[in-house]
């Protein structure tokens, strides 16, 4: 029985009304591994977990993980929380206010003897770097270190699914990446479903295999990592994905044996090709480019590959975390990443002259944000 | 000074404590949670017994449990003696008065547990038993305390239902406040001050006590 | 009450207008017969009730006839055990340092510095009902009415008096002897022909288990160097009035 | 039946429960958030009048506000008339004896007010004052709540301090609870009875209103 | 007058104990703008805000913004957190459970009109995009609806001095960009010192002018974003800073004239130039070179400026956020970042042969991690 198998995974179906203005209505299914949940602030990301926990009763629905139905409208099946086996990081934490770090980490432990207890604890609050505060109370660490204490304590009953929302968003990036590896490995060795909420591209990459995007309580694309990040079906999709370039434009020709399609930009009339889609030629159709993927030459580029080459001026530099960003007057404005490294080595100065190099892969057509809902 | 008389009073608060907490934590349990539509109406019924004099209560519980009723009977051919005039007796019908006592105070600061506290607590898997002896408890210390120390206070104070119900025997229901007030009607102010004093002085050190150990109030996060 | 030390010793329910003088004749009895005696003083109408609903007394005293006769009638006290053991009397009391003189009779009750005036409660306290006819037989009582303040029992006005909150008070003469007021206050003694006499009764409870010994005790009551002692504590004996 | 006395006693009530929480808000306010180190001690003499029997406590208070005393001159002297047997003396007098119902739920709602939630309002350049109206009472709800219903129900209910310091006047300082207890004394059951169960019922319609009207519980966050 | 003038400016000096383990010892200047106040979890970022609102008091020390002194230990003057007029966002949020959004937003302008203060609230609920949220109640909003209520509520009573602590953590990276445009242009009207904590590097770039560093309750550095950032003096600032490649070398000879050093790292003796220091020939240094600063060739580059070309092979490619990780080894282990774009052009595979070049002046000399403490 390989771990990784569907006896282990999660599936629902949850409808829920919150408010008149806002309701819950997704499919889920997750298989061992982790899952991020991704979605901008009010898409229903907490909701969805309250309810796979059990803390919220859906309208309707089904809930199973494994061979487990935990929730079934039909049949008023509803598993209490407590008997869900279901491992839970709060977003607002509740830690045990009158518990010490310690008694907060073991709370979960009580059916286990005082010897596994003991040790369970001292190993995760290790791995946790969170071992020289077992005797204070919550109120007394700071609140990175109160992420941590919540983390462990989810962590350490050994649940049969995780939920974890938005665990490291009070973590420093090495902190954060040591427990990335950590929830990895645990990851490797426990083989259960486990989603996380995030709203962070370096987790989303670090540590999904699988993403399920949520947007106004229904979700709007669903796949693994590499699927819904690099090739968002929708605009709003494209713009959580961190794509940072829209474009309308217009297909002038087909190029079926080439699979790639000629299109001119709306704004200045600029060419640019892009992947074959059913769009006929003349159809009107929108364009996604990610900062990432545009490469900047400062000098015009000879004998390359790429087929779409544009001149522009830089505008301005901003550094922006790890890259810097140019924005590049090429007719349309488009926004570029590139390495400080890369920036250095092109001796890039605002208002010189560039040209930027798109692959057409690079170009993705995506359904503008009206099409939907 | 009626030393029997002190110690009689302590003993019977300290039970009547005691079972006000066993009877009320869950009382209190149930009126805080329960999502019953009428229970606002549970609520009434709890404070109901303050609103009567305590002697008059008293005479109805004696009336209850006294020889010639049915808990009387059954009590006397249980136990070979009757329930009213007896400690046991004593013990019940404080209970009933001072219920509400214990049981709003303790109501009051479980319905302050922050809600997500108890969430967290059953997706770790606990039990409603555990959650309520490890969070909702700890957390309502204030409340309990309260409750425990007015249920204490007002027992040791309380003469008119012990006296219907006790009738007053030397050294079996002769509390220490009957003792004063029987001081009082006979005019002996002098011991009735010196006992009320000692009484005064015994009580201060106990709720110094209480307060003085207790936790210091918690901070929730 | 089954243990055999507690078969030594007699429960007595006495009226509380009895609370001076009681402990005296417990003590001598004892000191005769080395039986023990419990008192409990309280309301009488308490004693009642509490009779009524299996209370281990052995004998009862009322400060009120009319009790013991219910429990006679009843069957919850011996039949033919009734004995009219004393009568109350009653006095008028004032502070000394109350500007008025307690000894010139009722009437001063009707001068308007007479603002409260403290009684028993005469729906059912005896000395309560006795002041008030007191009061109208010396037909003050219409001008008084507004200033009385009701005590639960004869003791409780005796304190509304005491504390100087009542200017005066209608009380027994058993408590008007006792130090705390007798030093501190001027006396009347109202006639006993102001008031139907209040006669006190006491019975042998039908459920007690030592029947001989409370007779013994209602008998030794009856001794005329025992009711002397009553007298002397504030008490006529019954036979006095009738 | 004693129509007078009911609305008597629940005027009586009414006036004392308001008063309690005027004084008993600051007071409890003052012992949950005061860093004064024998702060516990204030929180023993608050519980004291409990212990004793208030028939007891209703003479110390009658000495107190009696003829003779600073406190009964000086209100003679300001109104003519003395407070012994006065509604107002009632009031005094109960109180007094209530204190204790008031504060003790009320302190202890307050010291479950999460500390942080008083840090915000602070910070908003908040009062102490604003800070206590607008955060920490509205989140003591439940335990403010409780304080007045117990302390309205006891006073209702309590005869020994009120019989004490009242004089049982008709219209004046004859409550229910004495009304009752004198139909017992006289043993007219059947007046009692219907007394007291008049009071109930008319209880039961408050306290369910108060219960039934109040707002939910609230979460925190 | 400017308003950017010292007059309106935060110094303040902090000494204080929370636990024998941890004491907050720190000098803080402020001028009116962002300061970004960084540092790992635990580091002491949250003390010294509540030390300087006034919520903790200061063991000594001495706080004065503008003209005005809040704390002065040898004086005994603390003024109150409610006349301090600071502005405070809490990492735990503390909004009011009991009050509506409205009713928290507007809970700090109780001095102002009526007309006022529903005019500000609708405008900052707005501009925060919590307008359609005012009447519900915390318990009824999501996370990051939370979060944007306490910063409202924070901004809109004008403070003197604004604390914000971990303010955008749980939102995502559309709606904190947003915001972040908001807090500049808000910045630029009110010009008042604000300190901003934040682990997000996204954040550091894009907001502040100034940063300080704290570790263990120090300060570690402080400065403009920039030196503080890209040039860091010791290995545990590196690393906070984003530096992900440290290597210990020895000064081979010093070139004055030239303003560099050649140096031979302790790991196959890899000959690399980095800028003059004080060290001597033959002294031990520690140098550190961020993943973004190297740049990858799939040839051997000629004729480029950059001194130091190192031949390597690519061990693996992680896509981590907008940028990919190449783990390259050159005798040593090189972390390299590059964007999609580039990755792509360079038809970069594991095991390729690569060509790392890195830039005198992106080696820099930092000083090992124990030195310090
Ligand atoms: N009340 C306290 N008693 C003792 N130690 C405390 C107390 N509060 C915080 N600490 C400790 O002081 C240090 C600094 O805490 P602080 O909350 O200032 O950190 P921080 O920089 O805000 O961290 P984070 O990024 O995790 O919020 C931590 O090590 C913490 O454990
Ligand atoms: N109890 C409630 N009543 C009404 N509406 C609610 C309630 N709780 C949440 N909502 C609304 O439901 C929507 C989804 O909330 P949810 O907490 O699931 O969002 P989220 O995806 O977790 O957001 P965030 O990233 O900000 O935490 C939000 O618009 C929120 O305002
Ligand atoms: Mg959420
Ligand atoms: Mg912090």
């Amino acid at each position: 029985m390989s771990p990784e198998g569907p006896h282990r995974a999660l599936a629902g179906s949850i409808q829920k009304r919150l408010s008149p203005g806002f309701a819950l209505d997704v499919q889920v299914s997750a298989p061992a591994g982790i899952t991020i949940v991704f979605g901008e602030s009010g898409s229903g990301k907490t909701t969805l977990l309250r309810c796979l926990a059990g803390l919220d009763r859906p309208d309707a629905g089904r809930i199973v993980v494994g061979e487990r139905v935990l929730f079934d409208s039909p049949s008023g099946c509803n598993v209490s929380a407590r008997d869900r086996g279901v491992g839970f990081v709060f977003q607002q934490l509740a830690l045990f206010p009158h518990l010490s770090v310690r008694d907060n980490i073991r709370y979960g432990l009580h059916r286990l003897s005082p010897e596994v207890r003991a040790e369970r604890t001292r190993a995760v609050a290790e791995s946790f770097r969170i071992d020289h505060l077992l005797d204070r109370k919550p109120s007394a660490v700071s609140g990175g270190e109160r992420q941590r204490t919540a983390l462990a304590r989810a962590l350490v009953t050994d649940p049969d699914l995780l939920l974890l929302d938005e665990p490291l968003s009070a973590l420093d990036h090495a902190t954060q990446s040591r427990i990335m590896a950590d929830l990895r490995a645990w990851n490797t060795a426990h083989a259960i479903p486990i989603l996380y909420v995030t709203h962070a591209h370096r987790e989303v990459f670090a540590l999904g295999e699988r993403v399920m995007v949520l947007d106004a309580g229904r979700v709007l694309a669903e796949g693994t990592t590499h699927d819904v990040m690099e090739a968002p079906a929708h605009e709003p999709l494209a713009q959580l994905a961190g794509f940072e370039n829209f474009f309308d434009g217009a297909v002038v020709a087909r190029r079926p044996d080439a699979g790639t399609m000629q299109c001119r930009l709306a704004q200045a009339g600029i060419p640019l090709e892009v992947p074959l889609s059913h769009a006929t030629e003349g159809e009107a159709v929108r364009i996604a480019i990610r900062a990432g993927d545009i490469l900047l030459a400062n000098q015009e580029p000879r004998g390359l590959s790429a087929r779409n080459i544009l001149r522009g001026r830089v505008r301005s530099l901003t550094r922006e975390g790890p890259t810097v960003r140019a924005d590049v007057d090429a007719g349309a404005a488009f926004a570029v990443h590139l390495t400080p490294g890369a920036c250095e080595s092109l001796r890039l100065e605002e208002a010189d002259e560039v040209w930027l190099i798109i692959k057409t892969h690079s170009c993705r057509l995506v359904e503008p944000s009206g099409a939907l809902s | 000074m009626d030393y029997s008389a002190i110690l009689l009073s302590v003993k019977l608060a300290a039970v009547v404590a005691a079972i006000l907490l066993g009877v009320g934590l869950p009382i209190a349990y149930w009126l805080t949670f329960s999502r019953w539509r009428w229970k606002f109406l549970a609520e009434a019924v709890v404070a109901l017994p303050l609103v009567l004099p305590p002697t008059v209560l008293g005479f109805y519980v004696l009336v209850a449990i006294g020889a010639r009723s049915p808990v009387g009977r059954l009590w006397t051919s249980w136990t070979g003696h009757g329930l009213a005039f007896t400690f046991e007796g004593l013990v019940i019908a404080s209970v009933l008065y001072s219920l509400p006592f214990a049981v709003q105070p303790i109501a009051a600061a479980f319905s302050q547990v922050d809600a997500s506290l108890i969430e967290a607590s059953s997706t770790l898997g606990a039990s409603e038993r555990r959650t309520f002896f490890r969070i909702i408890l700890p957390l309502s210390l204030e409340g309990v305390i309260a409750g425990a120390v007015l249920a204490f206070a007002h027992t040791i104070g309380e003469f008119g239902v012990v006296l219907m119900v006790g009738g007053n025997l030397p050294g079996a229901t002769r509390t220490v406040s009957i003792a004063i007030y029987d001081s009082v009607q006979a005019l002996d102010y002098a011991a009735a001050n010196r006992t009320a004093l000692l009484l005064l002085a015994f009580s201060f050190v106990v709720l110094a006590l209480v307060y003085g150990l207790r936790r210091k109030p918690l901070v929730a996060i | 009450a089954g243990t055999p030390a507690a078969a030594q010793q007699i429960a007595v329910a006495a009226a509380a207008d009895l609370q001076a003088v009681f402990p005296e004749v417990a003590a001598r009895f004892e000191r005769e017969t080395g039986r023990k005696v419990a008192l409990t003083f309280g309301s009488s109408g308490n004693f009642f009730a509490q009779v009524q609903n299996g209370a281990p007394f052995d004998l009862f005293f009322s400060a009120d006839i009319e009790y013991p006769r219910r429990l006679q009638a009843a069957g919850l006290a011996e039949s033919g055990s009734l004995y009219e053991y004393a009568t109350g009397r009653l006095v008028l009391w004032s502070r000394k340092d109350s500007g008025i003189d307690a000894a010139r009779g009722l009437m001063i009750l009707a001068d308007p510095r007479v603002r409260r005036v403290a009684i028993a409660n005469p729906e059912h306290a005896p000395y309560g009902r006795a002041a008030v006819a007191a009061l109208r037989h010396e037909t003050v009582y219409d001008a008084v009415r507004g200033k009385l303040v009701l005590g639960e029992n004869i003791s409780q006005a005796a304190q509304f008096a005491q504390s100087g909150n009542a200017d005066a008070g209608i009380l027994a003469l058993s408590l008007a002897l006792m130090p705390a007021l007798r030093d501190t206050g001027t006396v009347y003694r109202i006639p006993d022909a102001f008031y139907p006499p209040i006669v006190q009764g006491a019975v042998v409870l039908a459920a007690s288990r030592q029947k001989e010994a409370a007779r013994q005790f209602l008998r030794f009551v009856e001794r005329p160097d025992i009711q002397q002692l009553m007298r002397e504590y504030g008490f006529a004996p019954a036979a006095d009035l009738r």
